[in-house]
């Protein structure tokens, strides 16, 4: 079963994994530049783009970004989309019969196009 | 023959009830006991035949013959059991026992309780007729009977608002969902002229039209909404916290898996067969191009997954974590019936399908026992808010052993039943698409953020409102241990029972050689 | 060319569906549900009855010695159907009634879209 | 709990009541011959309940209508049907044994003692809707008293 293709297999994948992994540390770069709550009302500023409100001894992360910002970008991601996802979940009946015809439609569409 | 006593013994347990609540306060409750005992022993017996002979056994209703007098096709109702349904309805049973026991003690100080226990009998008969039913519109009777019986037990408790709110959608969208599903039966039947689903099969190859899409479209819409698929789950996380916690446990295991997943299986594989279409497209003939239909539940599934898990993290209402990670667990038995569906008469889709079947299976046991032990709070400490029951650890252990238990199998660690399901389905869908098993891999880190959360608030500090809390009574915890050991004993032996049950289930559903089909052809005789 | 009684069992069927996404009373709700399920039983009926030879079909009662020799019959099935679909309509109308007084009980309203406590 | 309904609306029901009953009752006895059948001769006939309800009150009503009873009868009900549907168990469920060899109900087709089954379960099912729908019907004019 495992020949000499699968090693070429697992080559592809790697790139993909390289490019993907790429491309997660660019989004991060942006989106872990600004700030982030610690407390109340604290702020710190990670990446100084605004160099009047950099607080004393954050100066040197001043553009950089390192695994911590790949991590704090992910975090945020993730919070946003469950923030999405339940903003999502009204309760209201209308909602929940939209969705159903939306389904129903997709299946309808994909059965009659390609089916 | 013993299989219609397998809708005969509940039948007549919900009928008796009122008469059998007459004679006295205790009774109605050892009767529930007792029919649903007897329906076990019943399905046990007929997943033993079907097991062993490797046959589906065609029972007509009325007749010895489904074929009427003077024609040649199938006028008849017929009930057609094979090793896919008899194990779903030795599930059914099985689950239905243990919730109906747990149901002694936790719906002890409710009033009304004869209308319960004729209820929740409904809705075993419901389910159990559901897996046997070889009929189309016998199927959509069977959903409907279980259908309103789960909507009036969503609503049992009618003094508080949660339980009604959540009955009302649950309720219209629902009954939404079941006229689009009979609007696909009248279409079917107006086009093809029989109801049989074999033969309805057997039709459809021969003429394949744009009717027949529009009514598959209709039932994958219909059955998604009942198995809680995303976009429409959200009458699952309103319903099943709402419902009192035996009945969530049936609605969780059972309810979305034999009114949905299983009925998806059924018309996918037993009416519209993926191999019967691709071989006649194979000849140029006109047929439905089922790898559309494929990546139609291989879509749902990923959004399900998905969403269903990472939904769960956030909950602070324990059961309505539960429930998102019941709609999650749907995405992957989803994704083996979708990648069962693209990969046809492959090693992939056959291990895929059979993942599905197991993890249905497993997914029943883990959710009935979840959602037991979150009754069990419920009953004991009085609230299900997760902020407020931290430190339940050393005043109820048992419990906290049984979610333990729980927890690990529905996130799938190696020594417990859930791990060979889910590995399977990881395998065969990195087998057909390696992007599929990554989303899995997604949606079951999702599931292990949330069950820690639930496991570090079970372990942590006492709070206040726990300090009277203490083990409930014998008729409660008897059922979750039950649920504990059969857990932990097809976790140790997971190879042998997917290759001994599992994959002939999976077989047998995909009937490389329509095996579904010859059994009513048999009667017919070489039409 | 569609017969006409199938354009009117769908456009009853997207009647009831337009409450639905438009109607907020729990009662025009309820009155949406029943009139799709009237339009799929227009639908189921409308099956059984075709002309045969340009002769109506009767109705497929077997009295013995009032039915015309040759007369055609109108599909039993569909009629079978619809009979038990309208039984099942009328389990689902009477608990969407006792589940509609109820949430009036708790709610003080029948205004569907104030029903929404449970979210998120 | 004194009914608001006039002289007039009571003496209709009172004259009307037996009339609806007794058609009803036709409709569930000949449900195998003509048009209609259990359920909607039970439907007819729980019919002239509701009008009874309306016509002279919930507390009338209560007075002559007992729940439990009720309950019961619509048990027993769907127990006949299911012990007439088990009679032909040795060859099928829902077998009609009665009208291929049964010793009652296999006269000549066309005549009301004929149809196997069929006239039992009719009847059955007749006082199983009724009896369901007048419950559910009582249960629902009761409803509105909550606050009392």
């Amino acid at each position: 079963m495992f020949g000499y293709w699968d090693a070429l297999y697992f080559l592809y994948a790697f790139l993909i994994g390289l490019i993907i992994s790429y491309l997660l540390m660019k989004w991060a770069e942006k989106v872990s530049m600004g700030t982030r709550r610690t407390g109340d009302g604290t702020k710190i500023y990670i990446s100084g783009e605004d160099q009047d409100k950099v607080i004393p001894h954050f100066e040197h992360l001043s553009g950089y970004f390192t695994g911590r910002h790949v991590m704090w970008g992910l975090i945020r991601g993730v919070h946003r989309m469950f923030l999405v996802f339940r903003r999502e979940h009204t309760g209201l009946l209308t909602d929940y019969v939209a969705y159903l015809l939306i389904t129903i439609a997709i299946v309808l569409g994909a059965l009659v196009i390609g089916g | 023959m013993t299989l219609p006593f397998l809708i005969i013994i509940p039948l007549f347990g919900a009928f008796s009830m009122p008469i059998v609540s007459l004679l006295g306060k205790k009774i109605k409750e050892y009767w529930a006991v007792i029919v649903s005992g007897a329906t076990l022993a019943v399905s046990a017996k007929i997943f033993y035949t079907v097991w062993k002979t490797n046959e589906i056994i065609l029972y007509t209703l009325g007749s010895d013959s489904p074929i009427g007098k003077g024609v040649k096709f199938p006028i008849r109702i017929v009930w057609e059991v094979d090793l896919f349904g008899a194990l779903l309805a030795l599930t059914i049973a099985f689950v239905g026992f243990l919730a109906v026991i747990y149901s002694l003690g936790y719906m002890k100080h409710d009033t009304g309780l004869e209308k319960y226990y004729t209820l929740i009998l409904i809705l075993e008969l419901g389910m159990l007729g559901i897996v046997i039913t070889g009929d189309i519109f016998n199927f959509y009777v069977f959903l409907e009977i279980m259908s309103i019986a789960s909507y009036a037990l969503v609503a049992f408790r009618n003094d508080t608002w949660e339980g009604i709110e959540a009955g009302i959608k649950y309720m219209f969208v629902g009954s939404l969902a079941s006229s689009f599903i009979l609007l696909g039966i009248a279409l079917l039947y107006g086009q093809y002229g029989t109801l049989t689903m074999s033969y309805l099969a057997i039709k459809i190859a021969e003429n394949p039209t744009l009717v027949a899409k529009i009514a598959l479209a209709f039932f994958i819409g219909g059955l998604l909404f009942k198995s809680g698929a995303v976009p429409v789950h959200m009458w699952l996380a309103d319903a099943h916290p709402a419902a009192p916690s035996s009945i969530s446990a049936m609605l969780s295991g059972l309810v979305i898996k034999a009114g949905g997943v299983y009925a998806v299986a059924r018309i996918v594989f037993g009416i519209f067969n993926p191999g019967l279409h691709a071989y006649l497209r194979a000849f140029n003939a006109p047929a439905v191009n089922m790898d559309v239909i494929g990546w139609v539940i291989v879509f749902f599934a990923c959004l399900t997954l998905l969403v269903g898990n990472a939904m769960a993290v956030v909950q602070t209402d324990m059961k309505r974590l539960f429930a998102f990670s019941s709609v999650g667990q749907i995405g992957y038995i989803l994704l083996g019936i979708g990648i069962g569906t693209l990969a046809y008469g492959t090693k992939a889709g056959e291990l895929a399908l059979a993942g599905a079947i197991y993890h249905i299976v497993n997914h029943a046991l883990i959710k009935a026992l979840l959602f037991l032990v979150a009754g069990a709070v419920i009953h004991q400490v009085g609230t299900k808010n997760l902020n407020e029951l931290s430190g339940l650890a050393k005043k109820m252990p048992l419990t906290t052993f049984s979610f333990v238990i729980g927890a690990a199998a529905i996130i799938g660690l190696p020594p417990l039943n859930g791990f060979a399901s889910k590995w399977i389905i990881y395998e065969s869908s990195a087998m057909y698409n390696p992007v599929l098993a990554a989303i899995a891999v997604v949606g079951t880190v999702f599931s292990l953020a949330a069950y820690t959360r639930v496991l570090f608030t079970f372990l942590g500090r006492e709070s206040d409102m726990i300090k009277e809390a203490k083990e409930p009574e014998k008729s409660m915890i008897i059922p979750m241990l039950i649920l504990v050991a059969v857990i932990i004993v097809m976790g140790l032996l997971p190879w042998q029972i997917s290759d001994k049950i599992m994959v002939p289930t999976a077989r047998m559903l995909e009937q490389l050689n329509g095996e579904y089909i010859m059994a009513l052809l048999k009667f017919i005789g070489g039409a | 060319m569609i017969p006409l009684q199938f354009i009117t069992a769908f456009l009853m069927v997207f009647m009831g569906i337009y409450a639905f996404l438009y109607k907020r009373n729990l009662i025009k709700l309820i009155l949406a549900l029943n009139l799709i399920d009237a339009g799929i039983h227009l639908l189921l009926i409308s099956l059984g009855y075709r002309l045969e030879n340009g002769i109506l079909p009767t109705a497929p009662i077997y009295t013995g010695y009032e039915t015309l020799k040759g007369t055609p019959m109108v599909g039993p099935i569909p009629q079978a159907l619809v009979l038990t679909s309208i039984v099942i309509g009328v389990c689902v109308l009477s608990l969407a009634m006792a589940l509609t007084i109820n949430a009036y009980r708790h709610y003080g309203t029948l205004d569907v879209n104030k029903l929404r406590r449970l979210r998120g | 709990m004194k009914s608001d309904m006039g002289l007039i609306v009571k003496t209709m029901a009172r004259a009307t009541i037996p009339l609806i009953g007794i058609f009803g009752a036709y409709v569930v006895s000949h449900g195998h011959l003509t048009p209609g059948g259990g359920f909607q001769g039970g439907a007819t006939i729980a019919g002239a309940g509701v009008l009874f309800i309306i016509a002279f009150g919930v507390g009338e009503a209560k007075k002559r209508i007992n729940k439990s009873l009720y309950s019961a009868l619509e048990g027993l009900g769907g127990l006949v049907f299911l012990g007439v549907a088990m009679l032909g168990l040795s060859v099928a469920f829902f077998y009609n044994t009665l009208w291929h060899n049964g010793p009652i109900f296999n006269g000549k087709p066309g005549t009301l003692l004929s149809a196997g089954y069929l006239p039992i379960m009719n009847l059955a099912v007749g006082l199983k809707v009724y009896t369901g729908l007048m419950s559910a019907v009582f249960a629902i004019a009761l409803f509105r008293r909550w606050r009392k």
